[in-house]
């Protein structure tokens, strides 16, 4: 049997990376994609508790299924968001996108 | 006093809110309407103010008329008794409400003057009144505190809407620092809060509690200092010129008759009567602080040319009066410490009429421009000297009352400090007679050969504050005597 | 737009230098690993275990890392099959598949697309922003804590359980239908959201200035 | 109506000022009878009071401390630890001040029924004057030292009103605040000597502590701090140096005012005070030395201020200075009696000088000496009657005002050194030559304004009427300190007997000093009219002999200047360097300041909004990882 900190340590590191990714990218997609690594680590979590530490509810399955399909709904609405950036200003660079200060 | 009256104490918050959503039903042009409704409503609290005086019984219990309808309990962090509105009185919340009663009368009377939206002023005006009267009744922590900020913030609005001279920053610079007191009050009051873990905001437990000696320390400054801020409190007292100068008539009144005595109230009922050790330690600054805003109030004074100002600098310092008599820590200086709120705030409550008065007809505070006024306003100059005269101690007048019982606990406690403020009155006697010599007396300016006597209503307005003026500087026996038990009784820490 | 996809000669480039670095990396992993199994060192569960780790993080480290959006695009791609294989390796065929239709056959496609509409120039230098030490020393200290957490603590008794396909959809369509409800309704949103704000409105045509302003502006 | 009920006529006049106060513009008159009949009420039962206390001194059973009736608590704190107990109290002091108040405040009243008549405010001014004397007889009356106070205070504030009586002139309205500052800063002092007996005895009862003080129950010093504070209070209203500069301005107030108020009553309230604490004051003589030469320097440098005076009534008012001097130095030397039966005396012909200063200036609208003259051929009763007083203010024989002022001179020496004793003799000297001064440039000689002259005529009965019986009293006030006078009236003894406190006085007649002081009085008349009576020219010889000295009394010893120059350098200059403070500091710098201190933080801070999502998500990491960390470190 696979010890439960194998999964555990991946999916930290997993998540790291990640966020890693998130803080460090320039563009928008390779930002959504470095969430997409995050909410990977997550599930990986979820579903290694279901499986290890609750052999009748799983509820961390479920979960798991959520975040799955969550992710594609955010997927889906960022790149709404993203395009209509690009339209609007020509680029998806985060840095050069800053309506947000006074 | 008994159990139902706790309904009128109930009543005397709910008449001036009750007062104010009619007001709003009624539509703003029917000024009658708005007069007869304020009228009646502004008679009918000092209707009730009189008789909860009056009704208060100085050898029954110390809170009387108590009375308590739970709110919330076991919700959260609140258990048994969590939150109440719970109402009494002791002696010195009666002297309050009668002093309460006795100038929101007049002032309602003169603020019928007002034409640009006087229903509007009418509905914040009551507002502010129903946290006035509501902070002297209640007896939990938390509705106390709702209703002292209730009786605040619509200053703002009064005073940068209905007001004159440089009114927003008067009314900004009021509201900042007032709210900046408050959030010290909240501070200290959550942590009492904190400290008395029964979960409950009720007073009563506040003041069985003895928290312990260091605690009181640490938070007694931040009450005496959140609510000296309201009381106006030196060096905290930088709103209160500019924002007396700045108010409208009937708002001054109030503000400076009323509202100031609610910071005096808090620091008595939250400070001194839940943390006495706190307050014991801390009363030697008391003193000092309330010395020198006296003599620095009227020294001041001296300087001022604005009629307004002159008088917010006198109000600065008549409270540094009651602060010194709080720091006495005797019966005496205490009971001098409440009738002076009491005579500051129906003296005070005077000038700011006949200043009203007289502004509105001649757009002109500045003293070296109104001279011989005298001659064209004779009834008005005999009002404003004789508030002038109470000011200035002399005696049979409500100031000379109080301010003996000062003078004496100060003599007790720090005889250097009495002689202080003994001399303190001779120099407020200096710039009122100033004043009078060079506003009213001597030939008339010609700018005012047109102004005329002050109206009726200002002049019955003027008439009650003058009665109660000389009724406690006659025959104080009524107020000392509801006043003195209740410190004896109540107040932990006041020796005789 | 399709004259910007990769041509097939770009794919093969891709496929080449791929399959270089993943022998590179692979081929020393595998050996390893292969070394321990016979060693009697790990079970051959655990060897699955490791070699599908190692395309999960080089995948991500690969995302992460590379310059090139569509290599990014790709190796993000290898990682979600990985943890699709993870899924797999937690007993737990269902997620698995959902991961990998969900996510590779809608989620990358559409990242791609968008990175194709979006990248107007033919430019691969995306390089990263200017607070890539900081990102580094935080991502560092936060991954550093987690694995410092799960070592630390003591997860107990430990069972593997299969999830039976009909107890899964018992439970979620039973106990949990509320929020399947819900989640349904969000994405819903979500897509009708994505469609409003990716459509080119109309108001924006009606925003060109026309009639007297136009002669005022101009 | 007997001793018990005093309180009965301050009540009266009270009442009286309430009706017509509010309603004079309803009564016929203004209400001016009611006055005049409520004042001619309360002269009447202070004769009842009178045969009262007769009756019971000489039946035997009057009792020195006099009657002490407890009317009621004012107010009180925790049983009996702090109460304020209103009382009266009678003894021989109190029964000459009513008579002295209530005489001449009717004689006054009725004088100015013809003075005033035709003014504006001529109800008020009756309001006012029956006010005053409630507040006067309230002061003598009083068993309390707050009770004492409050009319103390009460008496001052009718002061003030009526020196600004005429409140459009400025000088008016200057002179009425000088006044009511300078007793003002007196009363300071007075209060804080109240509060001081009250801590050491625990009673503002005035017996109370009086017993206290005599049984050596109070530290020395302390009590002579106590006793100077009250006599600094004592000082200011009864216009003693340094506080005597209000009284000379005071003049700005309606003439019989300043005889009521100014001349007879209120500023021998001061000498009052002290009297009845005489028996303390003769425990701490440091403090009764203060007394003495205070009152001995005030007596000198009125007298000679009043030597180059040119206004009647400030002549009048120097001279009203220097005689309250002569008091004091009566009560410093121990000498009650004495001062007391100057009080009286003086009560009467200053009284008699003010009121026909006021004939003259009704009769020729002027008030200068340099204006007047020659006016007994058109006045005739008015110059006879007023040179009766001022032979009683000069000290002549069988007139009032010699018996009183040398018994001051006996007592004098007997009772301090005989330096005092020579200066106040030569003061004595100066009061016959001012007045001798102001009698012939006012009344002999030629007119020096013509218009004015012929314009003059003899006032009107009613103002005649109380100069005829002042006059006459001015005569033979002085007769009831003879022993065969004091039997006649029922006091065996006379006056001597009655007025003493601690032990009984009999009136000394020293025949040598009695000689000695009429030589001087009679001598000094006579080089007074020497000089004066000549022509103008003449009468500035003198001036012009010491141009200097001159302008030193004429400026009245630069006592107003160091004064004015104290308030505008001094305190002004404090009160504009507070004010400053109070604007720059505290509202500019800590308030204003604190404002702009925290908007400047604001703007700089607004930097830190950059706009840009990275940021903003690198701060959010931040933050995450540091709640990991805390909750990982707290595990």
């Amino acid at each position: 049997m696979i010890p439960i900190e194998n999964f555990l340590l991946l999916a930290a590191v997993l998540f790291a990376i990640g966020f890693y990714g998130v803080l460090a990218r320039r563009s928008a997609i390779l930002i959504l994609i470095s969430v997409e690594l995050m909410l990977a680590g997550a599930a990986i979590n979820f579903v290694t508790f279901a499986t290890y530490l609750d052999p009748v509810g799983f509820s961390g399955a479920v979960f798991a299924l959520f975040v799955i399909t969550v992710a594609a709904a955010e997927v889906g609405l960022a790149l709404g968001i993203v395009l209509r950036i690009f339209r609007e200003r020509q680029t998806v660079n985060v840095d050069e996108v800053d309506s947000l200060k006074w | 006093m008994t159990e139902s009256d706790g309904y009128i104490l109930l009543a005397l918050f709910l008449v001036p809110l009750g007062t104010g959503v009619l007001l709003m039903l009624t539509p703003s042009r029917e000024r009658a309407a708005v007069i007869g409704i304020t009228g009646l409503s502004s008679l009918a609290m000092f209707v009730l103010s009189v008789y909860v005086f009056a009704k208060y019984s100085f050898t029954g219990a110390q809170f009387q008329g108590v009375l308590a309808i739970t709110w919330m309990e076991n919700v959260g962090l609140l258990s048994e008794k969590g939150m109440q509105l719970k109402v009494g009185v002791d002696g010195i919340a009666a002297v309050m409400v009668l002093l309460t009663g006795i100038v929101i009368m007049p002032g309602t009377w003169v603020s019928w003057k007002i034409q640009d939206r006087m229903k509007d002023f009418f509905i914040l005006l009551y507002v502010l009144v129903a946290g006035v009267y509501g902070t002297f009744v209640m007896l939990d922590l938390l509705f106390w505190f709702f209703f002292y900020e209730l009786a605040l913030l619509p200053m703002y609005l009064l005073i940068a809407v209905w007001g004159s001279t440089r009114k927003e920053y008067g009314a900004m610079k009021l509201m900042m620092m007032l709210i900046a007191g408050s959030v010290l009050i909240f501070t200290a009051l959550f942590a009492m809060f904190n400290e008395l873990g029964t979960g409950s905001f009720d007073m009563t437990q506040y003041f069985a509690a003895h928290f312990d000696p260091t605690f009181q320390k640490i938070f007694f400054p931040f009450i005496a200092i959140g609510c000296g801020t309201l009381g106006g409190m030196f060096p905290f007292h930088g709103w209160s010129p500019d924002g007396h100068a700045a108010a409208p008539t009937a708002v001054s009144m109030l503000h400076a008759g009323v509202l100031m005595k609610l910071g005096a109230f808090g620091i008595i009922r939250l400070g001194f009567q839940m943390m006495p050790e706190g307050g014991a330690f801390w009363a030697p600054a008391l003193i000092v602080v309330g010395i020198t805003a006296a003599l620095y109030g009227a020294v001041s004074a001296l300087r001022q040319t604005d009629l307004k100002l002159m008088t917010g600098f006198s109000s600065v310092s008549h409270m540094g009066y009651v602060f010194l008599g709080l720091g006495t820590l005797n019966v005496i200086g205490w009971n001098g410490a409440i009738l002076q709120m009491f005579a500051h705030g129906i003296m005070t409550a005077l000038f700011f009429l006949l200043i009203g008065g007289m502004y509105d007809q001649s757009h002109d505070r500045e003293i070296p421009n109104l001279s011989g006024l005298a001659r064209q306003m004779p009834i008005w100059s005999i009002f404003f000297v004789i508030a002038g005269l109470a000011s200035l101690g002399l005696p049979g007048m409500s100031g000379f009352v109080a301010e003996l019982h000062i003078f004496i606990g100060a003599f007790r406690a720090y005889p250097i400090i009495g002689g202080l403020a003994v001399l303190t009155a001779a120099i407020t006697a200096t710039y009122l007679l100033r004043m009078f010599a060079a506003a009213f007396f001597g030939p008339l300016n010609p700018r005012w050969s047109g102004l005329k006597e002050i109206t009726w209503t200002e002049r019955a307005g003027a008439a009650v504050l003058v009665g109660a003026i000389l009724l406690l500087g006659l025959w104080p026996s009524p107020w000392v005597d509801r006043i003195a038990p209740t410190i004896i009784q109540s107040i932990p820490g006041v020796t005789l | 737009m399709f004259d910007r996809l990769p041509l097939p000669s770009q794919f093969d480039r891709i496929i080449v230098q791929g399959g270089i670095a993943a022998t590179l990396f692979g081929v020393p992993v595998l050996v390893v690993l292969l070394a321990l199994l016979i060693g009697n060192r790990i079970e051959a569960p655990e060897l699955v275990f490791w070699l599908d780790a190692t395309v999960v993080l080089l995948g991500a480290l690969g995302a992460v890392f590379l310059r090139n959006l569509v290599h990014a695009a790709l190796a993000l791609i290898a990682t979600l099959i990985g943890v699709a294989g993870i899924f797999l390796l937690l007993a737990n065929e269902f997620l698995a598949l959902v991961q990998i239709l969900v996510y590779g056959g809608g989620v990358v496609i559409l990242l791609i697309f968008g990175l194709m509409l979006t990248n107007a120039q033919d430019d691969p230098v995306v390089t990263d922003g200017s607070q890539k030490p900081f990102a580094f020393g935080i991502a560092a200290i936060l991954g550093g804590l987690f694995v410092a957490a799960v070592i630390d603590a003591n997860w107990g008794a430990q069972t593997l359980s299969v999830v039976p396909f009909r107890d899964f959809g018992a439970r979620l369509f039973r106990d949990f239908l509320v929020p399947v409800i819900l989640v349904a309704v969000l994405l819903d949103i979500a897509l009708t959201g994505a469609f409003v704000n990716a459509r080119r409105s109309s108001d924006e045509d009606a925003m060109v200035p026309t009639g007297q302003d136009a002669e005022a502006r101009s | 109506m007997g001793m018990e009920q005093v309180w009965v006529l301050p009540a009266i006049l009270a009442g009286v000022f309430v009706v017509v106060a509010l309603f004079n513009r309803l009564l016929p008159h203004r209400g001016d009878f009611l006055a005049i009949l409520g004042m001619l009420a309360v002269v009447a039962l202070v004769a009842l009071v009178l045969l009262d206390f007769q009756g019971a001194f000489v039946g035997g059973h009057f009792d020195p401390a006099g009657t002490n009736v407890y009317a009621f608590d004012w107010l009180t704190i925790g049983h009996d630890f702090f109460t304020i107990q209103f009382s009266t109290f009678v003894d021989s002091i109190t029964v000459v001040m009513l008579v002295v108040v209530s005489f001449v405040a009717l004689m006054v009243m009725l004088y100015s029924v013809g003075y005033m008549h035709g003014e504006p405010r001529y109800g008020w001014y009756f309001a006012l004057l029956a006010f005053f004397t409630a507040a006067m007889l309230t002061l003598v009356i009083s068993g309390n030292l707050i009770q004492l106070y409050l009319a103390w205070e009460g008496v001052g504030l009718a002061s003030y009103l009526l020196i600004g009586f005429y409140w459009e002139r400025r000088t008016a309205a200057e002179a009425a605040k000088k006044a009511f500052i300078t007793t003002r800063i007196g009363d300071v002092g007075l209060l804080i000597g109240i509060i001081l007996l009250w801590r050491a005895t625990g009673s503002f009862d005035i017996q109370t502590i009086i017993a206290a003080a005599r049984s050596g129950a109070i530290d020395e010093t302390y009590l002579t701090v106590a006793m100077l504070l009250l006599f600094a209070g004592a000082a200011g209203k009864s216009a003693q140096f340094p506080l005597h500069v209000w009284l000379p301005d005071a003049m700005e107030g309606p003439t019989p005012v300043s005889a009521l108020i100014h001349a007879a009553t209120m500023v021998v309230a001061g000498v009052y005070l002290v009297a009845r604490f005489s028996p303390v004051f003769a425990e701490v003589l440091v403090a009764r030395d203060v007394v003495l030469y205070v009152g001995l320097l005030t007596a000198v440098m009125a007298a000679t201020m009043a030597l180059v005076e040119n206004d009647i009534k400030r002549v009048l008012a120097y001279s009203t200075v220097s005689q309250l001097g002569f008091m004091f130095v009566a009560l410093g030397a121990g000498a009650v009696t004495a001062a007391m039966f100057h009080l009286f005396t003086h009560a009467f012909f200053k009284s008699l000088l003010f009121l026909g200063s006021g004939s003259v200036i009704h009769a020729t609208e002027h008030q200068t000496v340099e204006q007047l003259g020659g006016l007994r051929r058109k006045m005739p009763i008015t110059t006879l009657t007023f040179v009766v007083g001022g032979l009683a203010l000069a000290g002549v024989p069988i007139f009032a005002g010699f018996w009183s002022k040398d018994e001051i001179l006996v007592a004098v020496n007997e009772g301090a050194a005989l330096p005092v004793y020579a200066i106040l003799a030569l003061t004595a000297g100066l009061t016959a030559l001012y007045t001798t001064r102001l009698i012939l440039l006012t009344f002999f000689g030629e007119p020096k304004n013509q218009h004015a002259f012929e314009h003059a005529h003899e006032s009107p009965p009613p103002m005649l009427g109380p100069l005829v019986i002042l006059a006459a009293l001015a005569t033979v006030a002085g007769f009831v300190a003879l022993d065969g006078v004091g039997r006649a009236l029922g006091f065996a003894g006379g006056i001597g007997e009655i007025l003493y406190l601690s032990s009984p006085h009999h009136f000394e007649f020293n025949a040598m000093l009695a000689l000695a002081s009429t030589v001087v009085a009679v001598g000094a008349i006579g080089i007074g009219w020497a000089y004066w009576s000549g022509t103008a020219e003449r009468a500035t010889r003198a001036r012009l002999w010491a141009p200097e000295l001159h302008q030193l009394l004429v400026r009245r010893y630069y006592m107003d200047d160091l004064y004015q120059a104290l308030i505008n350098r001094v305190i002004l200059g404090l009160a504009g360097v507070v004010a400053w403070f109070d604007k720059r500091v505290v509202n500019e710098t800590g308030v204003d300041g604190g404002a702009q201190l925290l908007g400047f933080f604001g703007y700089r801070l607004k930097f830190l909004q950059t706009g840009k999502i990275p940021n903003y998500a690198l701060a959010m990491a931040v933050g995450l990882t540091a709640i990991v960390l805390v909750a990982f470190g707290r595990q």
